[in-house]
């Protein structure tokens, strides 16, 4: 799968496809997520695509009271928060994505720890289309 | 990467500041005339400005919140500067500690005699939200904004790691702010120069004159606790746990050390400096301390040759409760796991065995992003100089440090000052 | 203020640059770690990127083009430089200029060996109108901007300035757009590497293709003057005029001269540098030169210990036709109110007595902002070490100069080239 | 006067007033126009507003085709050009400023040096309204 270059479109194409893509060195075997052209273990610039399996731990969490425009955008408010953090995935990397199968009412119930899975959130339509990384507590 | 010492010393000798808040009225320029006069007025001995040689400014975004880019010489003009070179540095909420960097760098360097450094940030014209927007751009747009991640948000979801890791509750952060507004109290330049109970007091005469009832709360812990009071802003950060949104600016001028003398016979010196990056926020090994801090202190404490135990007193970046708490164990000063006790035992407090944040900090002082860097070491040179006031630390302060942060710790600056004889 | 010399020699061991257009698919990281790619590749004896010890990069406005601020740690972690400094340098559009002159004085300090310089803009993926806003606030957006003026209308009203006190006409800047196209014709890496010529060609063709009436241009000045081929943006200046929108990013290694051989045995040293500001264009006493480029350019003669006469070839910040014009009179090459008689006789073309812009310039190489006065330096690279291919220079290039021009010329930077033994 | 402050905010209430004021000097007499705050000649910073009689010459024109967004708004469009520039005042400082009373069929027809007068143009209303600089070719 070499050929695709390791590019932000590359893998937001992937997550298009409800694939969650790391690059890999092929010369030191350092996985990176989200996916980088230059390995940061050896300065390395020969890599391959890798599928996450999809399954972690949370690693950090945080509930947004005051979002940004586009997350607005979407109905979230001071009254109707959305969780967001960084999963901790079995490969051994982590990633930002949104939470789900969260408790609003209980913002500090969830546990860093606990195990997650990995979803794809379709938002927008026709042009605008684009899927989103989430992840789901078990 | 080998280092090294600068190639000769570098003095402060003059140091001013814009009164820090919301100023609908004052441009950029306006705001960075007020700080610039301050600081010409600040030398003992006096000066002329034609002196001057090159400005190294610290600007996040004026593109973005003010819609004007080129700044360097917009300020060296208004000032009275060109055709001296003029250099924006942009290191987000580190902007103005970088510039700081390179003027240092730039006279020890043997280019350059005096260089004037600065700051300036004009936030206040945009609404709230763009300006969560335009801070959130500091994360990584590609891969964490579409994640939701606001800027309270990178630091909140720090402290739930910090939390869990270390058994730190939201209300030993609330001792950060607690703390971080009496100081700021003490500060005629702060935004919010109110101690937290000053506060309460101020929002029951208001709802009085108004004729509503008055808040009834039982304690410091009971105000900010109240949902309506302290809204929760990024769990499980509240508003009291966030700097504000501030217009400001600061200037200093560096000198070389030899010539220090013909300006003041106070000067302070910056004897060590150190600057790193670092990836962001998903990418690191471990999210309750700043790898990109750590490797900024380790540099500048090697090329001052000395160590945390040292350090008298420090301006710390806390954009945050929780940045200040992982700033005071980054720097070396407490060990990890353990600055929110130190914070809530008064070690960190003015009269405490290290004190930090002796202006208010962010939290208080305010925080015009590009501006914060260089306002920080202004607290340091009053301090070291005797000059604080009524915030004034007891007793000598032969040494001191200021740590200022880029983003989630993508950049982290730091610089060693001692006052010497 | 006292010119002082470097306190080391700096050289330039490897050079690359990603290809410029317009690549709706491709972030700034993505053109960093292009150019970054080709740079290592450049470097004769090879090199482990571990040895880099801090970044500058020019950047204009990642903020307003992207909504990406903090871009100099984001690229440094793009190419695996973390947690070494990265220091985002902006001066408009000679960000990468002034990013270079950081560099070289890093080094020439003593403080670093090994310095990466970049400079990267992402510019085609906001609409042509925001584009026009974003370059425009460049300029005074509190006393320029309420007048109307654009940028190309900055370097237009320079332009009626010039030719009402010098006597050129619009076809005299005609000639330098055709020379500038001419060489970037010969320029795989130019974003339009195409001749008027077959510019005109390939529209007739492209008109036949589509079964539409071929226009019937008699001769270049023919199609230059045709308002719907070539229509007017700011009076004088029509679209040939000016330089395009651009996606780019451009690298350069520097490192300490005494080291240089480690890396090559032809390595480029820059032996004068040179930086000034300015303010607004309405300050000016004279709107038919630019005042930051003079004293960039005489502060940098001052440090090499050369004269104009001795410069060879030159890459000169040609924005805007006019710009160009200006920039070779500036640069001391020629008397002023001549240098556009010197643009139609040929003497700047590849094979006239001081070639400029071998590269095709800014006009038709491109203009990725903050990438250009970095790329700027890769055509001196090539052509001093004889790898310009088909639009190399005839003959030995021992000394060469660029200019890089920020607004209006608010900021200046010149660097002196010498190629050594 | 002094007591009103050098700012840009200072400046633009003026022309809301119609009145085109520069900075002077009281330690070296120099003008500066727009106003500075500091002296550029000799870095005084005590200063005293000065009205400008609002009679010049033109340095320097353009006509804009392709506009910044808030002049598209005002109709202008590459058929429909607007003419600006600089033009330098009768007490030796010069300003940016819109030019009016030229020609828009013949944009090289208006020259530099020719006799310009001031005007105040007012665009917007309510909160919106705004003073704009303007010199009108006699
Ligand atoms: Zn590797
Ligand atoms: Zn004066």
């Amino acid at each position: 799968m070499t050929e695709i270059a390791f590019t932000t479109a590359a893998f937001n194409q992937f997550l298009a496809e409800h694939k969650l893509m790391a690059s890999r060195c092929v010369e030191c075997g350092a996985l990176a997520l989200p996916p980088r052209a230059i390995c940061v273990a050896c300065h390395g610039d020969r890599l391959e695509w890798v599928e996450m399996v999809g399954k972690g731990k949370l690693a950090a969490f945080t509930w947004i009271y005051v979002g940004p425009t586009f997350m607005n955008a979407e109905g979230f408010s001071r009254t109707n928060p959305y969780c967001t953090g960084i999963v901790e995935l079995d490969e051994g990397v982590k990633i930002s994505a949104r939470l789900l199968g969260v408790d609003p009412k209980n913002p500090g119930a969830i546990k860093i720890g606990t195990p997650m899975t990995v979803e794809f959130l379709e938002r927008g339509a026709g042009e605008e289309k684009r899927t989103f990384l989430a992840f789901r507590a078990e | 990467m080998t280092q090294r010492k600068l190639g000769r010393g570098v003095a402060i000798v003059g140091a001013g500041m814009s009164k820090f808040g919301a100023f609908p009225d004052k441009t950029s320029r306006d705001l960075f005339v007020e700080a610039f006069k301050e600081m010409r007025a600040s030398i003992d001995k006096g000066f002329d400005p034609e002196i001057i040689e090159t400005l190294y400014l610290g600007n996040y975004s004026s593109d973005l919140f003010e819609k004007q880019g080129h700044t360097a010489p917009i300020m060296a003009d208004a000032v009275g500067l060109t055709p001296r070179p003029a250099t924006r540095v942009e290191d987000a909420c580190a902007s103005g500690g970088v510039a700081l960097r390179l003027g240092v760098l730039a006279v020890a360097s043997g280019m350059y005699d005096v260089v004037l450094v600065g700051g300036v940030e004009r936030m206040t014209k945009l609404p709230t939200a763009e300006v969560t927007d335009t801070l959130g751009s500091a994360g990584d747009t590609l891969y964490e904004t579409p994640a939701g991640f606001t800027f309270p948000g990178f630091y909140a979801a720090m402290a739930t790691a910090y939390m869990h890791r270390y058994g730190m509750t939201p209300e030993h952060l609330m001792s950060v702010a607690i703390k971080n507004h009496a100081n700021g109290a003490l500060n005629p330049k702060a935004q919010f120069g109110v101690s937290i109970p000053d506060w309460m007091e101020q929002r029951v005469q208001a709802a009085l004159k108004k004729g509503k009832p008055a808040p009834t709360w039982k304690s410091i812990s009971d105000f900010l606790h109240d949902d309506a009071a302290n809204p929760m802003i990024a769990y499980p950060l509240r508003l009291f746990d966030c700097s504000p949104i501030t217009d400001g600016a600061a200037c200093l001028l560096l000198v070389a050390a030899e010539r220090a003398r013909e300006f003041t016979d106070q000067p302070i010196h910056i004897i060590g400096v150190g600057q790193a990056s670092d990836a962001a926020l998903h990418y690191r090994a471990d999210l309750t301390t700043l790898r990109a801090a750590r490797v900024a202190v380790q540099d500048a404490y090697a090329m001052a040759g000395v160590t945390a135990r040292d350090i008298r007193i420090a301006e710390v970046h806390d954009c945050f409760t929780i940045a200040e708490v992982i700033a005071t164990e980054d720097m070396e000063f407490f060990a990890p796991g353990t600055g929110f006790k130190m914070a809530q035992e008064g070690v960190t407090a003015r009269d405490g065995a290290k004190p930090i944040n002796t202006s208010g900090g962010l939290k208080s002082k305010g925080h015009p992003v590009g501006a914060s860097g260089v306002a920080q070491t202004i607290e340091i040179w009053k301090q070291m100089r005797g000059e604080a006031g009524a915030r004034q630390v007891k007793g000598d302060i032969p040494l001191a440090l200021t740590h200022n942060v880029g983003g989630t710790g993508q950049t982290a600056v730091v610089h060693i000052y001692e006052r010497k004889g």
